[in-house]
Formats: C-alpha cells, sequence, structure tokens
C-alpha cells in the first residue's frame, strides 16, 4: 500500500471536523441528523483504515462497521420518526425553538 | 513507484477530495435537497476509500445504504422545510459564506438576479471543464466541478490536513446575520461562527495527534479477498449474539419508527378501518394537528410572514397523487 | 479480461443489449407507455429554473449506475469483465444509480411533473429493493457465493428455477418493478406527461434512453443468470443461450405485465411490503430446508 | 517495493475507470450537442410537498440493512448446516414480527 494509514486517518478527522461543524451549526433538525450520519463514517473510515493496516487477517472490525451503519440506519429512522412528532406539534423543526426545558 | 502505485495515489486523492467535498458542501450549501446529494457523493467519496482499503463488501454496503437513506432524508427535508429547494435563499447571497455561496451556484436562472447573475456568469458554465477525477464506485457528480480557489485549498488537504478552511468561512458568515430581517429564514443558527471554530480546532487537535504520535504497527498481510464468506462464517459463530441483536434492534427501530409517527391513533380505530382502502384517497387525518399546507407559515417572531408566503406553497400537499 | 478489453466488451455489451431491448419493447406489445416513451434526440430543452448542476448529473449518474452494471454480467466461462468476488451485491448497489439519476433530473428540472416523478421515484426505491434482495438470497445460497460465474457453474446440473419457482416469480414482479415497466409504470406515467421524459432532450435523451432500456436489459439478463443457468446450453455457443435466455425472459416479463392492470404507487407499495416481503421471507426458509435436505447442488 | 495492489483494488479499478468514462462521456456529450432547444416554461416546483408513503419510507430505512446481513449468511449457510438455519429463523422472525408490528399498527397505509 502506497498511500499510508495516517493518510487515512487524517481524512477520517477531516470529516470529523466537518460533521461537528455541522451538528453544532445547523438549524434543522434534520440537518442535524445527517451531521449525525456523517459522524459514524467517519469513525467507520477509521476502524477499516486500521483493520486495513494493523490486523488484516480478521475481519471482526468489519463486522463492528457493518453494526455502526446498522445502527446509523436505525437512528435515522427513529429520528425522522420523533421529528414527525414534533412537526405535528409545533409546524417546525428549528432546533432553536425548541426551548421549553431552559430554565 | 509502480503504475498501480500511482494510480492508488490517484484514485485515494480523487476519493478523499470527494468525501470533503462533499461534507463542505452538505454543511454549508443552502438549498436542502443539494445538501443530501452532497452527503451521498461524500458517502461515495469514503465508499471509495473503503475499496481502495479492501474492504469492498463494506464499501457496498455503504453506497447501497446511503442511496435509499439520503433519498428518504431528502424527501422528509422536502416535507418539513417550507424552502426545500433553497431558491428563495440562493437570491441572497450575501447570508451565505464564501463556501456556501460557492455550492449554491447552479441554483438560480442565469437572468433573474443581478448580483447572482454576475456571479453565476463569473464562472459560465463550468460543467464543461469537470474535474473528471472520479475515484472507485464514485460518481463525478457536478459539484466536483470546483471553483479554482477551492482547487488550491482542497489539494492542501491530504498533505496537512487540518480544517483551517473553515477560518474564513466563519468570518464571511457572522457579519451578514445582523441586519437581514429575514435572518430566521436561514438555515443556520447565530452560533455558527463559534461552531466554525470549534470544528477547526477539533480538526487540528485530532490532525496534531495523528502527526506527532509514534506510528503504529502497519502489518504487511493481505486480507483474504473472499470477504464475504469471512464476513458471514464470523457472523455465525463468533458474533452470533452480536448478530441477533442486530436483527432485535431493527425490530425495535421499526416499531420506534411507526409509534413516532402514528402516535395516538391506535389501528381499530373505528372509521380508519372502515374507509382506508389501499388506494381510497382518505379525508384529512383530523387527529394529527397537520392542518393543510394552504394557510402561511404561522410564526409567533417578531419577523413578518414571508411576503410570498402564499407561493412557498402553493402546491397544496394535501392531494395525493393518485 | 484486462482493462482495455473490459471496457470496449461492457461498452459493447450494453448498447447492444439496450438496442435490442428498444427494438423489443417496440415489438412486442402496443406502443408502450412510462419509460419507452417516443423522446426527441435531435431537440434540446432549456429549463429556466433548473438547478444547473442537479439537472444534468441526473443522466449522467443514470448511464453510469447502467454501465457499472455490465461489468460483471457473463456471456460465457470467461466472457466477463471482471468477475468480482461479491459480483451480485454489486450488481443491486449499483443498479439503484439509475433511480438516483431518476431523482436527481426529476428534482433538477423544476417543473411540477418532473418533482412528481422525483417523489414516485423513490418510492418505487421503497418497494422494490428488499423484495429483489430476497428474491436473489435464494440463487445465493444454493450457489454458495455471491460471483455471478459461480452461481452459473451451480446451474449446471439444475437450473434454479426448477428449485425456487417462488424465487422466480418474485424475482419477475420486483424486476418489472425495477425497471419501470408495465405495471409499475408510475413515475413515468401520462399524468405527469411521462415525468422526466418531458423535459428531457437532446443528449441527455440519448442517456435517459440507454439507461432505462439498459435498466430492462440488465434486469433480464441477471434474471437469466439467477435462474436459467446464464451461459450453459447444448448446442449453441455461450453468449448466444445467453441472449436468447436474456430476450426470452424480457419478453416473458413484459407480456406478463400487461396483463395487469397498470397500478398505482400506494398499491404497488402495499403490494411489496405486504406480498411480496412475506413471501421472499418463506421462500428463503423453503429454500434453507431444501438445502438442508441436500435437495439442491448444494 | 510492496507487493503490488492485492486483487481485491485491481478488480475494481475497471469500474473506477468505468465511472470516469460514463462522466467524461455524459459531459462531451453535453458540450458538443448544440442543436436547437425548445424552451420548457413551468412554474418552479420547489415547494413544501407531503408524500404519503412517510411509514413506508422509515421502515424501509430499519428494513434495509437484512439484506446486508442474509447475504453473507447465504453464502456460508451451507457449510454450517443447522445451526446457521436457526439462527436466521430467529432473525427472519423478529424482522417478519417488525413488519407484522407495522401492517397492525395501520402503518402499511398511504395517508
Amino acid at each position: 500500500m502506497i498511500v499510508p494509514l495516517t493518510a487515512y486517518l487524517v481524512v477520517g478527522a477531516i470529516l470529523f471536523a466537518i460533521a461537528v461543524y455541522t451538528v453544532v451549526a445547523q438549524r434543522s433538525a434534520v440537518m442535524v441528523l445527517m451531521g449525525i450520519e456523517l459522524l459514524l463514517n467517519a469513525v467507520g473510515l477509521n476502524i477499516v483504515a486500521f483493520w486495513r493496516f494493523v490486523r488484516p487477517d480478521d475481519y471482526s472490525a468489519q463486522i463492528f462497521t457493518i453494526f455502526i451503519i446498522t445502527i446509523g440506519a436505525v437512528e435515522m429512522a427513529i429520528g425522522l420518526g420523533i421529528m414527525m412528532m414534533i412537526y405535528r406539534q409545533r409546524r417546525t423543526v428549528q432546533v432553536d425553538k425548541f426551548t421549553e426545558l431552559r430554565g | 513507484m509502480s503504475v498501480a502505485g500511482i494510480v492508488e495515489i490517484i484514485a485515494f486523492a480523487s476519493s478523499a477530495f470527494i468525501a470533503v467535498a462533499g461534507a463542505l458542501g452538505m454543511a454549508t450549501t443552502m438549498s436542502m435537497f443539494r445538501s443530501a446529494i452532497f452527503l451521498m457523493a461524500s458517502f461515495m467519496g469514503v465508499a471509495g476509500l473503503f475499496i481502495l482499503l479492501s474492504a469492498d463488501l463494506l464499501g457496498l454496503l455503504q453506497i447501497l445504504m446511503y442511496i435509499g437513506g439520503m433519498l428518504v432524508m431528502a424527501l422528509f427535508m422536502v416535507l418539513f422545510m417550507p424552502d426545500p429547494g433553497g431558491a428563495m435563499m440562493a437570491a441572497m447571497p450575501e447570508m451565505m459564506t464564501p463556501i456556501g455561496r460557492f455550492f449554491s451556484l447552479g441554483l438560480l436562472p442565469e437572468n433573474s438576479h443581478a448580483a447572482a447573475a454576475e456571479m453565476s456568469g463569473a464562472h459560465a458554465e463550468h460543467d464543461t471543464h469537470a474535474d473528471h477525477g472520479g475515484g472507485h464506485g464514485t460518481h463525478a457528480r457536478h459539484q466536483d466541478a470546483e471553483h479554482q480557489r477551492g482547487r488550491e485549498r482542497k489539494e492542501g488537504d491530504d498533505a496537512h490536513g487540518g480544517g483551517d478552511h473553515h477560518a474564513h468561512g466563519a468570518q464571511g458568515g457572522s457579519h451578514g446575520m445582523g441586519h437581514m430581517d429575514m435572518s430566521d429564514m436561514s438555515m443556520v443558527t447565530p452560533v455558527r461562527a463559534w461552531a466554525a471554530w470549534l470544528a477547526v480546532a477539533t480538526g487540528c487537535v485530532i490532525v496534531g495527534l495523528l502527526v506527532l504520535r509514534p506510528s503504529w504497527p502497519v502489518s504487511s498481510a493481505l486480507p483474504d479477498p473472499r470477504s464475504a464468506d469471512q464476513v458471514g462464517s464470523l457472523l455465525m459463530d463468533k458474533y452470533m449474539v452480536g448478530f441477533e441483536a442486530a436483527g432485535f434492534l431493527i425490530l425495535i427501530g421499526i416499531v420506534g419508527a411507526v409509534l413516532a409517527a402514528h402516535s395516538g391513533q391506535h389501528p381499530d380505530h373505528r372509521d380508519r378501518e372502515a374507509r382506508v382502502a389501499v388506494n381510497a384517497p382518505p379525508p384529512p387525518i383530523e387527529a394529527d394537528f397537520l392542518e393543510p399546507l394552504s394557510q402561511p407559515l404561522r410564526d409567533d417572531d417578531k419577523c413578518s410572514p414571508a411576503p410570498d408566503g402564499g407561493h412557498a406553497n402553493h402546491h397544496a400537499g394535501g392531494e395525493g397523487p393518485t | 479480461m484486462g482493462i482495455g478489453e473490459g471496457t470496449g466488451f461492457v461498452l459493447l455489451a450494453l448498447l447492444g443489449g439496450a438496442l435490442l431491448t428498444h427494438g423489443l419493447e417496440r415489438w412486442v406489445g402496443p406502443p408502450e407507455r412510462g419509460p419507452a416513451l417516443p423522446v426527441s434526440l435531435s431537440c434540446g430543452t432549456v429549463l429556466p429554473n433548473a438547478d444547473r448542476w442537479l439537472f444534468p448529473a441526473g443522466p449522467i449518474v443514470g448511464f453510469m449506475g447502467v454501465l457499472l452494471g455490465t461489468v460483471v454480467l457473463p456471456f460465457g466461462p470467461d466472457l466477463v469483465a471482471r468477475d468480482l468476488g461479491i459480483g451480485v451485491f454489486y450488481f443491486i448497489v449499483v443498479i439503484d444509480f439509475v433511480v438516483l439519476g431518476v431523482a436527481l433530473t426529476g428534482w433538477g428540472a423544476n417543473t411540477p411533473g418532473a418533482v412528481e416523478s422525483c417523489y414516485r421515484i423513490v418510492a418505487q426505491l421503497v418497494a422494490y429493493v428488499v423484495p429483489l434482495g430476497l428474491a436473489y438470497v435464494g440463487a445465493i445460497m444454493m450457489a454458495h457465493s455471491l460471483s455471478t460465474t459461480r452461481i452459473v457453474e451451480a446451474q449446471s446440473g439444475l437450473w434454479f428455477i426448477v428449485l425456487q419457482p417462488i424465487g422466480f416469480a418474485l424475482y419477475v414482479v420486483s424486476g418489472l418493478m425495477q425497471s419501470y415497466r408495465h405495471p409499475f409504470l408510475e413515475p413515468f406515467a401520462d399524468g405527469i406527461g411521462g415525468g422526466i421524459l418531458s423535459v428531457v432532450g437532446g443528449w441527455s435523451a440519448l442517456l435517459w434512453r440507454i439507461a432505462l432500456a439498459g435498466v430492462l436489459f440488465l434486469v433480464a439478463a441477471m434474471g437469466a443468470v439467477l435462474f436459467l443457468g446464464g451461459w450453459s446450453g447444448p448446442w449453441l455457443p455461450p453468449p448466444v443461450w445467453m441472449a436468447v435466455k436474456t430476450y426470452a425472459l424480457m419478453a416473458l416479463m413484459l407480456w406478463l405485465g400487461r396483463l395487469a392492470r397498470p397500478l398505482s404507487t400506494a398499491e404497488m407499495l402495499a403490494l411489496s411490503w405486504r406480498v411480496l416481503i412475506p413471501v421472499g421471507l418463506a421462500n428463503v426458509l423453503v429454500v434453507g430446508i431444501l438445502i438442508l435436505l441436500h435437495v439442491g447442488p448444494g | 517495493m510492496q507487493v503490488e495492489g492485492n486483487d481485491i483494488e485491481a478488480a475494481y479499478s475497471l469500474v473506477g475507470l468505468l465511472v470516469i468514462i460514463a462522466a467524461g462521456l455524459g459531459l462531451l456529450a453535453m458540450a458538443l450537442w448544440r442543436r436547437p432547444s425548445r424552451t420548457i416554461e413551468a412554474p418552479p416546483a420547489w415547494a413544501q410537498y407531503r408524500f404519503g408513503f412517510l411509514i413506508y419510507a422509515l421502515i424501509f430505512l430499519a428494513f434495509d440493512m437484512e439484506m446486508i446481513f442474509m447475504y453473507p449468511w447465504a453464502v456460508v449457510f451451507a457449510d454450517l448446516g443447522i445451526a446457521a438455519f436457526v439462527d436466521m429463523m430467529v432473525f427472519i422472525a423478529l424482522l417478519s414480527a417488525g413488519i407484522a408490528y407495522a401492517w397492525g399498527m395501520g402503518g402499511l397505509e398511504w395517508e
């Protein structure tokens, strides 16, 4: 492999940074959910990079990543379901409008 | 440096570039549908990296899962958001950061808005000199036709990494928020400047750790090419409990999604049972508070309702397609 | 196969297959509605408020999906561009690009008919992916491998259509759904002026013509590989057998499709989630029991 | 020198090349197709739209993963015999329970 391990990890780090920006800065809940999908993805990339370079004989890392993507899919389904409930009650999914819990 | 090495470096550079450009596009573009498509492009780039790391089952799983997932997500965005296409937002370029402005190009008709026309005129028909660097399993979506300024900044990504290209994004955004009366229509919260600095900080910290850290014990073994057999046999004996737990998780996901979306309606609702034929258009559901979208969006904040609020949803969503 | 000849082989196979499919669609029945609507290749279209990045990307992504799908099609013992280890799974993933292309073109065109076609194509994706995946699982279980050539070799003794009739029927129905042919015509229905085919012109019409005909060709070809024993056959050379089986299956699918009345999106979704998926899960269990009783080649 | 890229990457090199070829052909066709073109006047349709298959889409997101678990299982099923079959029976039972629940709760309908 010509490309070193750190190159993959740097790309994972950049995706992680952009995902952090999206989760914190976006106003609509759907965009926050997409930021979380990107977070899960950046972590999956790191796991596969370590699998390929450090322990390519043991496929457990790939199974771990499959479970991560499953959790991401189920979380997307339930997140959109919750947003349906919020939208029904308030007619908006702008996260900065949900301030009931604030003191 | 054999031919395969050069091909691998080119494939890595283009896949990584598509992944980062897609993620940036998702974070900054004003159109909602476009941000879903940019995120899909970013996942295609990551799938290309997976295939480069010879984890082909995962790369294909990634693409399959996120084509369906992102299209459904885009549909839900169209359901929730008043201006999913971003046409109204794109008409106010000063609201966006320079990166956002770039990723929202092409949204506006050429002749509609003086500033926007000059903006899109300047980049002419940049589709023709699109960057052809399509990596493995990635599709050269048109937003790869990046802006010259974007090219040098992105090329530097692979070498030193670090999210500093956010920096100027942050200043561009903050000054735009103050005087706009339509500010609550914008897609980002006022805390955007802090979020950009937080992202740049996390990026630099992680990359710094990566660069300074002693290198990992890299083994030169090759993974077994029969990935499906390996994953299958592992799933069946070593991770069988995890396999069943994943099935149970999917069951809980379905139960949660149905409950959340159908809250408050017991199935044997007398009249619902009677009138729900497969394609009979059901009468408007009074039980939920989602009254038909004909009235303009009532927003209790100080902001005056959008002048052409009626225009935004003249496409009455009430009638079913059948 | 090397890279150069692989590329040539793929392009030749796709364009030839799409051309023959185009001809067969016109010959089998009345003027075909839906994806085979006549579209002018000479006159381009100008859409004032289109999205100038997504709209041109649509046909390219659709054409690319079909092009990538042809890579794993085996036309002979070593007449396959790339025999990937997970060929069949790769095939399902790549065919979804056509749906993505239609969604991009539909939304990018920003006209009521096209945007409605984008919503319907996503509904069709939601309807056909799971039953199609279940229809594939039966053939994979008996062939112990995801590679297309291994599946064809596993059928040398007995074709899988004999062992798994339910799987074959499920494949035909979800194949019709996947290629948007009669009776699942919703995304290209006349009600919305042929969906994206109303806004497509010139070069994009050409790419869409290849992509939509190519999808039907690929679905029929993969059906021949999975259930009709691919290129194996007594007298004729392997590629001819593959072509004969592909177009026989295509003619059967198109003819069967015309028997039913056009289904609306709601009926299609109900059919898929209430009938096809339970039947698919049952088929997986039945094939599993068959294998445990050592009936199939397993 | 490291060994050449192993055969998994070599297999997908044709796929990468075809991606570039498809993009190239598309752009070429778009650039060179200077023919008379008709303008389509239509009102912009990017507006809020309530699609009818809400629950179908949510369940599809969760159910899409089932195929990923089925393919590796299908490949190794014949060698493992009855144990793997019972595993998959439990997995399929869970999934059909999900669909039965959605059906019973009136989810599989067009709103």
